[in-house]
């Protein structure tokens, strides 16, 4: 018994320290919330001077080449936003937390973010955005991920920028069917990631599929998963007339170099994940550059928008040396509609989480110069439903070069996404 | 018979080699039984067969009417027959009294929830089985360093823990393994004693396998002497101490060739090793 | 009474349980987060110190038994949704069901968690992360697939622990990490301690002695498989109830997370913090959740780390190599882990104050090996 | 053949820095001469050889004082392979031979110290003439000979070293007589073509008939040294091994000093 | 047919990649006990001094500076860190490889950094084929290559005088200590040349119709374990047979999966594990793998 006694005296006297401790504590009830002398309302992540935008990425996991091209080209938005006055009066500063594609660091980095930024400009890997988006939610923090996944849609906070893969693959499938020959009847095989970048378009690729009176062959593979010898084998003993790609460049890689070796000279259309200018680097070149294309919603930095030029200069000039991919285009897009959505908010002075958001959802047909215009009042729906079909390209700056102009085909039209809840 | 332990026709073969062969003795309830014979000639292979820690090939051992063979070693402990190991098998890390309070595992109950918990009925047994432990520790003369870990105590006083741990099984059936190999006179003395004491106090049956003859000859009621794998000689130590087959075994004098006779096997060379 | 008061054991347990009530009153977001990332870790580093440490036995499949129970306390405590189902069990009765499932699925496991000892059940156990992945990914109408699920908060008699409704306390308001604080700790404080009553009590001589001497153990009349595989369940328990934590933690569920890393993550854990004890499970848990956050932190102020998408190493990067070299250190170096070195520093300044005890004559004899 | 006596000076031995197994043990094996050690199982002759040899690293044992020399060449501190470079090879007890690697295997296992094929090859020729059966069974898995064989090979293998100084432990342990004395006749053989001989043996008999010298260990000392012949003749030791000793017997009312353990009620 | 015939040899080639690996995991073993959990590091430093260097000093030069260099580290972990290790529990000696995993995977992965590294190999993706089977070249030189390195380590390991001290060492330390074997040398020599193998098995792993190495490479070494286990960690026959299990079942199960759906999609890397699975529960100790006397 006198153990129990021992303890519930402990527990008694913890309870009382820690009572008389928590009484003394200094982190008090109340936001951070206030108005500046402009009457601009502000809140987290704004003072007088700067706002903070948070960026959650990954410099050290398994998309890192995408989440470099990425920071590096919102830095470079920052810079040249900042040189032109800011928004507000303020400086804009990039807070760059890395998680390394761990949905443990991504949350702690989150939480550390979360009082200290307006929103999110980046947020790489849909994992770690799904395990986050009750409390993007409920923080109403204004977040781009870096993911098209159907299941991101849904959440007012949450935008994603111009299509979900779906839409592109229902698009691509389409135009594969218009101008490369492929009729009904025929088997499209499918290869993709485990997981909701590759599901997402897969479910696209199905609906299509369905309309079209094609076959759907389907190969899922992991993203360790780095030779397709296996998966070649299995597409080719169907007979496929063309492959869908909707995993990682190096799937990619091999999947075209083991398919052209053996003679399969069907055309392969990949998700816009699935290519990196590194790539035409190694010995799969010959094979990505034959009969290759990529669906995106973006145009690409070789594009010859005005915008995009301008953007490409500068790029190369900040960061000689590095690769000048899509991923810089999307990076900086994106940083774009951030800002233009923070100086709507200024204009309607409201600084505040809400007021972005607002400021954010009012922009029905949103157009920086950068391609497609895109609608981001509703949330339940992609930004929109035109898709670039890219062909590879060894002389074009970032591998790629637009073979057939942003289009919405006719099948998306009476598509409707999934929305998760 | 109750608490008799009847071997008969024992014969363990390892990859072709024959530790023991057809060996049969008794040992009666409350005598002191010992095996002796060279290194080499299966006693340990005998004690590893009898605790269920090898199989038998053949044969039979029985302990009061149980058949043995055919068990685990835990279900052979839990008949109550205890062990001791030739080479020191305790926990070095652990205390003396928790070595000794392993042999009481038998006897105790308290699970993963009970001792998680501690609840009353663990707390109990516990410390009723502490106490006895620590009787038995005075009793062999270790109660001292109960509470010191194993490894740092001295050989002679780990010796006599594991003759404490066998002991705290609170045996029917007691094997005592080379129990003095490596003591000095008077450590040899002193384990005689509690071997003595712990045979009158608890009229346990004890098997032995010894070295020291002379140590054999005063503890055993009765003695089985093998030699490669056989049982050559059998019977009271005063008997055994003149049989010429033993004279040969142990001193190699005046021999005649044994006809093609197994040897040893390898097994039985990695125990000692 | 008196007695229990004039001991420093108490005022020390007395004082650790206040500062750890007391925190959430006090740390930010940011560092309550990383404390029930610690937390949660320190309860699944103490369940496989007990089958590691105490027993011998290895085990790289800890991450997915976190899984069985992260995903089985969302599986009980949600409702029937549209594409996941539940079972809408009340969400306590669902943690203490998520623990129970992550037993049962350690027990499965025990035809060969009974049979392979130390590395061998190691790499066997690897096999476990891979086949729990792919569960995760495929079996979606109970994990929601690689969506994850949401994970419901716990009700417990009447708090809710979500950040609504509001719960201001001494002017501060308790969100869902402060409550969860708490309940972390009221976790975390008995999983130590039945783990402590089990390593002192007869099971852990049993499982002390498997490790140390299989064949002693059998002959002293301990079932060695069947304990084997009951350390393995027992450990499998406190990986699951990790596992329903941290899934409230996280309050969303993604397959990812429950990876290899994730396992290793645990042994180095074990390792640093020290083989063997509740304690030392603890102090590797908080050394390794805290380091990476620290180093994240307050990497640009240390030398040779440098911010990240600079160049050179990053603080994540400088996290892991610190930690994996911790891990050698320790062996290395500091036999026992960061406990052990709180052991050798007590001891010697106890020994300062107390007279030498004088030295047992040493006897002779011959060991053989 | 490197020469001179094999000499052990106030060694002492212990195990895990808590357990004395010797304990001031000095002997010599002077060149060219078969010197026994005697003593009951735990006495300290195998730690004895670990020593000389180099492996009580192997059991977490280490010397604690005195030296090894083998002429002037001090051999304590160094590492098993040095020792057996130095001239001094080890048969371990119970032959411990390769089992399953063949006998021409566990032959070359022993001539790896060797420096040049030339040595190798006449050493082997050595070996096999010593013992034809291995020649016989050269292809053979060493684990499935039968324990005299293997006994023959532990020896042949540890030849092929070329030592100035065999330790033999045990030699005869478990074997049947006849095959105990083959390998007598073939130490005493080694011996004659020059190798100096330290052998531990429990056989007493054999031990002293084989040795010009023996020492008895007791204890982790050494218990009483002197000319074989002296010793065999000495009731002490028939005494010793037929267990009659010089320790006083038990009193059979020795419980009554000690505690009474109750049997326990359960 | 000419599906399943090529399966089976793509199954056949990436299974005697993985037998490399596995071998050298086997060898770790045997030598030192120690299970090694280091060795897609070692096969992570092969592979990437091989792509860094065959630039400037050609192929072969690379690839042997790869070898050498991973044989190197592996020497170099052995004699800094296990060497050091004075632990009875062989548990906590495959942490301590985790450590040193750790350590090595994350600087090297680090240094990679965002490329696809190529290693040069003179291959390409040039192919063969024989009556409507295509088998890349690549495949065919690493099942030649695997079987020239299996078949001259097997016959070093039977013949070589480093062969009869590394069996004799592995069967009874001790006693090879006796006859003048280092024992320390010994284990040195298993940790280089598992460094060496993996280097090897690093080239085959990012050759067509892998783009080529980058930071996901070390995954692939992953398939080695249960390839080594299931063959029985002790033997290197098993190692050779365990790692052809593998490759055949990942690719059949990979190749299939269009009629295997039961199992769920991409089930061609979880089936290796249940094969392991299978195999443990009828032999604990492996295939080939020697079950541990009971020594009292």
């Amino acid at each position: 018994m006198k153990l129990t006694a021992r303890a519930t005296a402990a527990a008694a006297l913890a309870l009382a320290m820690g009572v008389t401790a928590a009484g003394c504590s200094g982190k008090a009830t109340g936001g951070s919330g206030g108005t500046d002398s402009k009457g601009v309302k502000t809140g987290p992540g704004v003072t007088d001077s700067t706002i903070k935008i948070g960026v959650e990425t990954d410099l050290t996991g398994v998309y890192a080449p995408l989440g470099k091209s990425l920071t590096q080209a919102q830095q470079l938005y920052v810079e040249e936003a900042n040189a032109a006055g800011g928004v507000c009066g303020r400086k804009l500063e990039l807070v760059v937390r890395d998680h390394g594609y761990d949905p443990q660091r991504a949350a702690s980095a989150y939480s550390e973010l979360q009082p200290n930024v307006i929103g999110l400009a980046q947020f790489v890997g849909s994992p770690m955005v799904t395990a986050l988006k009750s409390r993007i939610t409920s923080d109403k923090m204004f977040t781009i991920p870096n993911a098209w996944a159907t299941g991101l849609l849904g959440t007012e906070q949450i935008q994603v920028t111009g299509t979900t893969y779906d839409i592109d693959m229902i698009n691509g499938l389409e135009w594969l069917t218009k101008e490369k020959g492929i009729k009904k009847g025929d088997k499209v095989g499918h290869v993709y990631f485990e997981g909701d970048y590759g599901e997402s378009a897969l479910t696209g690729s199905k609906y299509a599929a369905g309309k079209l009176g094609l076959t759907l062959v389907e190969q899922k593979i992991k993203a360790t998963d780095n030779d397709m010898s296996a998966q070649v084998a299995a597409l080719k003993s169907a007979g496929v007339t063309a492959i869908l790609m909707s995993a990682g460049p190096r799937q990619s890689a091999s999947l075209a170099g083991v398919a052209r070796a053996k003679g399969i000279m069907v055309p392969i259309l990949a998700s816009n994940s699935g290519f990196s200018p590194a790539l035409l680097g190694t010995p799969a070149a010959p094979a990505l550059l034959n009969d290759f294309y990529l669906t995106s919603a973006g145009a690409p930095i070789s594009s010859d928008l005005p915008a995009i030029k301008k953007l490409a200069d500068a790029y190369a000039k900040k960061y000689p040396n590095q690769p000048r991919d899509n991923a810089v285009v999307n990076g900086y897009t994106n940083a774009a509609i951030f800002v233009d959505a923070l100086k709507k908010a200024c204009e309607s002075k409201d600084l505040t989480r809400e007021g972005l958001i607002k400021a954010h959802r009012s922009a029905s047909s949103y157009d920086g110069g950068y391609g497609t215009p895109q609608n981001f009042s509703h949330f339940d729906k992609p930004a929109t439903l035109r898709t670039y079909i890219l062909r590879t390209d060894a002389k074009a700056v970032g591998g790629l070069v637009v073979e057939k102009g942003a289009a919405e085909s006719e099948l998306v039209k009476n598509y409707k996404a999934p929305a998760a809840g | 018979m109750r608490d008799e332990l009847i071997v008969s026709g024992l014969t363990v073969r390892f990859a072709g080699l024959t530790a023991l062969d057809d060996v049969g003795f008794t040992v009666a309830p409350g005598s002191v039984h010992a095996v002796i014979g060279p290194n080499g000639a299966g006693k340990s292979t005998c004690f590893n067969v009898l605790s269920g820690v090898y199989r038998a090939t053949e044969g039979s051992v029985t302990f009061g009417g149980t058949e043995l063979t055919t068990l685990a070693p835990h279900r052979i402990a839990a008949l109550g027959i205890a062990r001791t190991f030739q080479n020191i098998a305790l926990s070095r890390h652990l205390s003396v009294e928790d070595n000794l309070m392993l042999g009481r595992h038998r006897l105790t109950k308290a699970g993963f929830l009970s001792a998680g918990l501690r609840l009353p009925r663990a707390r109990r047994e516990d410390a009723r089985h502490r106490a006895r432990v620590r009787d038995i520790a005075e009793f062999v003369g270790v109660g001292d360093h109960l509470a010191a870990p194993v490894g740092m105590l001295p050989y002679g006083v780990q010796k006599r823990i594991e003759l404490a741990r066998g002991l705290a099984m609170e045996p029917r059936l007691l094997l005592l393994d080379e129990p003095v190999a490596g003591m000095n006179g008077t450590e040899r003395q002193r384990m005689a004693d509690v071997i003595v004491r712990a045979r009158a106090d608890l009229g346990i049956s004890i098997l032995l396998v010894e070295h020291d003859m002379g140590m054999v000859m005063r503890l055993a009621d009765e003695v089985t002497v093998l030699d490669f794998g056989k049982r050559i000689a059998g019977g009271p130590p005063a008997d055994v101490q003149r049989d010429p087959a033993v004279l040969r075994a142990y001193l190699g004098a005046a021999h005649e060739p044994t006809a093609g006779t197994a040897t040893a096997t390898e097994e039985e060379e990695r125990e000692r090793a | 009474m008196s007695e229990t008061l004039r001991r420093p054991a108490f005022w020390a347990l007395a004082g650790g349980t206040a500062l750890l009530l007391a925190l959430p009153f006090y740390l930010d977001a940011f560092w309550l987060q990383t404390g029930l990332f610690a937390i949660s870790a320190a309860i699944g580093a103490i369940g496989l110190n007990l089958l590691t440490g105490a027993t011998g036995q290895l085990s790289m499949g800890h991450a997915f038994f976190l899984a069985v129970g992260a995903y089985g306390y969302v599986y009980l405590a949600s409702d029937d949704g549209a594409h996941v189902s539940g079972l809408g069990v009340p969400t306590p009765l669902a943690f203490v069901g998520a623990v129970v499932l992550a037993g049962v699925a350690g027990g499965l496991f025990s035809p060969i968690a009974g049979r392979l000892r130390g590395t061998y059940l190691g790499i066997a156990s690897l096999a476990l992360i891979f086949v729990g992945q792919h569960l995760l990914m495929n079996v979606e109408g109970v994990t929601g697939g690689f969506n994850g699920r949401d994970v419901p908060p716990l009700e417990l008699f009447g708090l809710r622990f979500d950040d609504s409704p509001d719960l201001v306390v001494f002017n501060i308001p308790l969100g869902a990490l402060e409550r969860l604080w708490f309940l972390a700790v009221a976790l975390l404080i008995p999983a130590a301690w039945i783990a402590r009553g089990i390593v002192r009590g007869r099971p852990g001589r049993a499982m002390n002695t498997i490790r140390d001497h299989e064949v002693a153990a059998s002959v002293m009349g301990v079932p060695v498989a069947r304990y084997r595989a009951g350390v393995f369940v027992l450990s499998s328990m406190y990986a699951g109830a990790a596992g329903a934590l941290l899934a409230l933690v996280f309050r969303r569920t993604v397959p990812e997370y429950f990876g290899m890393f994730l396992s290793l993550d645990y042994l180095a854990m074990i390792v640093i913090g020290g083989l063997g004890t509740a304690a030392g499970a603890i102090a590797g848990a908080v050394f390794v959740s805290v380091l990476p956050q620290l180093l994240t932190r307050f990497g640009g102020e240390l030398p040779l780390v440098s911010a990240p998408g600079t160049g050179g190493v990053s603080p994540a990067e400088a996290a892991r190599i610190l930690y994996g070299a911790a891990v050698v250190a320790v062996v290395l170096f500091l036999p026992g882990g960061l406990v052990g070195l709180w052991t050798r520093l007590r001891l010697r300044i106890t020994a300062r104050r107390r007279p030498p005890a004088p030295l047992t004559r040493l006897d002779n004899k011959e060991q053989p090996a | 053949m490197a020469n001179g006596t094999l000499a052990v000076r106030d060694l002492s031995v212990s195990y895990g820095r808590a357990v004395q197994a010797l304990h001031q043990v000095s002997l010599d094996v002077p060149a060219g001469s078969v010197t026994a050690v005697l003593g009951a199982n735990g006495a300290g002759k195998t730690t004895l050889l670990r020593a000389i040899s180099g492996t009580l690293p192997f059991h977490r044992g280490a010397v604690e004082a005195g030296t090894v020399h083998l002429g002037d060449r001090p051999l304590t501190g160094l590492s098993p392979a040095a020792v057996v470079k130095a001239g001094v090879v080890q048969v371990p007890e119970g032959r411990r031979v390769f089992g399953r690697l063949t006998v021409a295997d566990n032959l070359r296992a022993g001539a790896l110290g060797a420096r040049s094929r030339k040595e190798i090859a006449a050493s082997r020729e050595r070996v096999l003439e010593l013992f034809p059966v291995l020649a016989e069974r050269a292809g053979q898995r060493a684990g499935l000979m039968s324990g005299g064989e293997q006994q023959m090979l532990a020896i042949g293998r540890a030849l092929m070293a070329r030592p100035a100084v065999l330790l033999l432990d045990e030699p005869t342990l478990g074997l049947a007589p006849l095959m105990a004395e083959r390998i007598a006749d073939t130490v005493r053989e080694i011996n004659m073509q020059g190798t100096s001989i330290l052998l531990i043996e429990q056989n007493a008999a054999l031990a002293l008939e084989l040795s010009s010298t023996a020492h008895v260990l007791e204890v982790g000392s050494v218990a009483l040294h002197g000319p074989s012949p002296e010793l065999a003749a000495s009731d002490e030791i028939r005494r010793r091994y037929l267990g009659v000793t010089d320790e006083p017997e038990v009193v059979p009312e020795a419980h009554l000093r000690g505690p009474v353990l109750e049997r326990w009620a359960g | 047919m000419s599906t399943f015939i090529e399966l089976v040899v793509n199954g056949v080639a990436s299974g005697s990649v993985y037998a490399l690996i596995a071998l050298g995991f086997v060898i770790i073993f045997k030598a030192t006990e120690v299970v090694n959990f280091a060795h897609a590091s070692l096969l992570l430093v092969g592979g990437y001094l091989t792509a860094v260097l065959h630039d400037d000093i050609g192929f072969l030069p690379a690839l042997a500076a790869g070898i050498a260099g991973a044989a190197a580290i592996g020497a170099l972990v052995e004699l800094l860190v296990l060497r050091r290790a004075n632990v009875e529990n062989h548990a906590v000696l495959a942490i301590v490889t985790i450590g040193v995993d750790i350590v090595l995977t994350t600087e090297l992965t680090r240094r990679i950094g965002t490329e696809v590294m190529s290693l040069g190999d003179p291959w390409q993706n040039e192919i063969l084929t024989v009556g409507g089977v295509s088998i890349p070249h690549t495949r065919i030189a690493a099942l030649v290559v695997a079987a020239v390195l299996i078949t001259a380590f097997l016959l070093a390991f039977r013949y070589t005088s480093w062969g009869v001290a590394m069996r004799a060492a592995a069967e009874d330390g001790e006693a090879a200590a006796l006859m003048g074997i280092r024992l320390s040398r010994v284990s040195l020599g298993a940790w280089a040349v598992a460094g060496g193998l993996a280097a090897v098995a690093a080239l085959f792993l990012t050759v067509f119709p892998t783009p080529g190495l980058d930071r996901s490479t070390s995954f692939a070494a992953m398939k080695a374990f249960p390839a080594a286990i299931l063959g029985g960690l002790d033997s290197t026959t098993g190692a050779l047979v365990g790692g052809l299990i593998i490759g055949l079942t990942e690719s059949l199960v990979t190749g299939y999966q269009g009629d295997l759906t039961f199992l769920g999609r991409g089930a061609g890397d979880v089936a290796p594990f249940l094969v392991m699975f299978a195999i443990l529960l009828i032999r604990p100790a492996g295939l080939f793998g020697t079950r541990e006397l009971t020594r009292v």
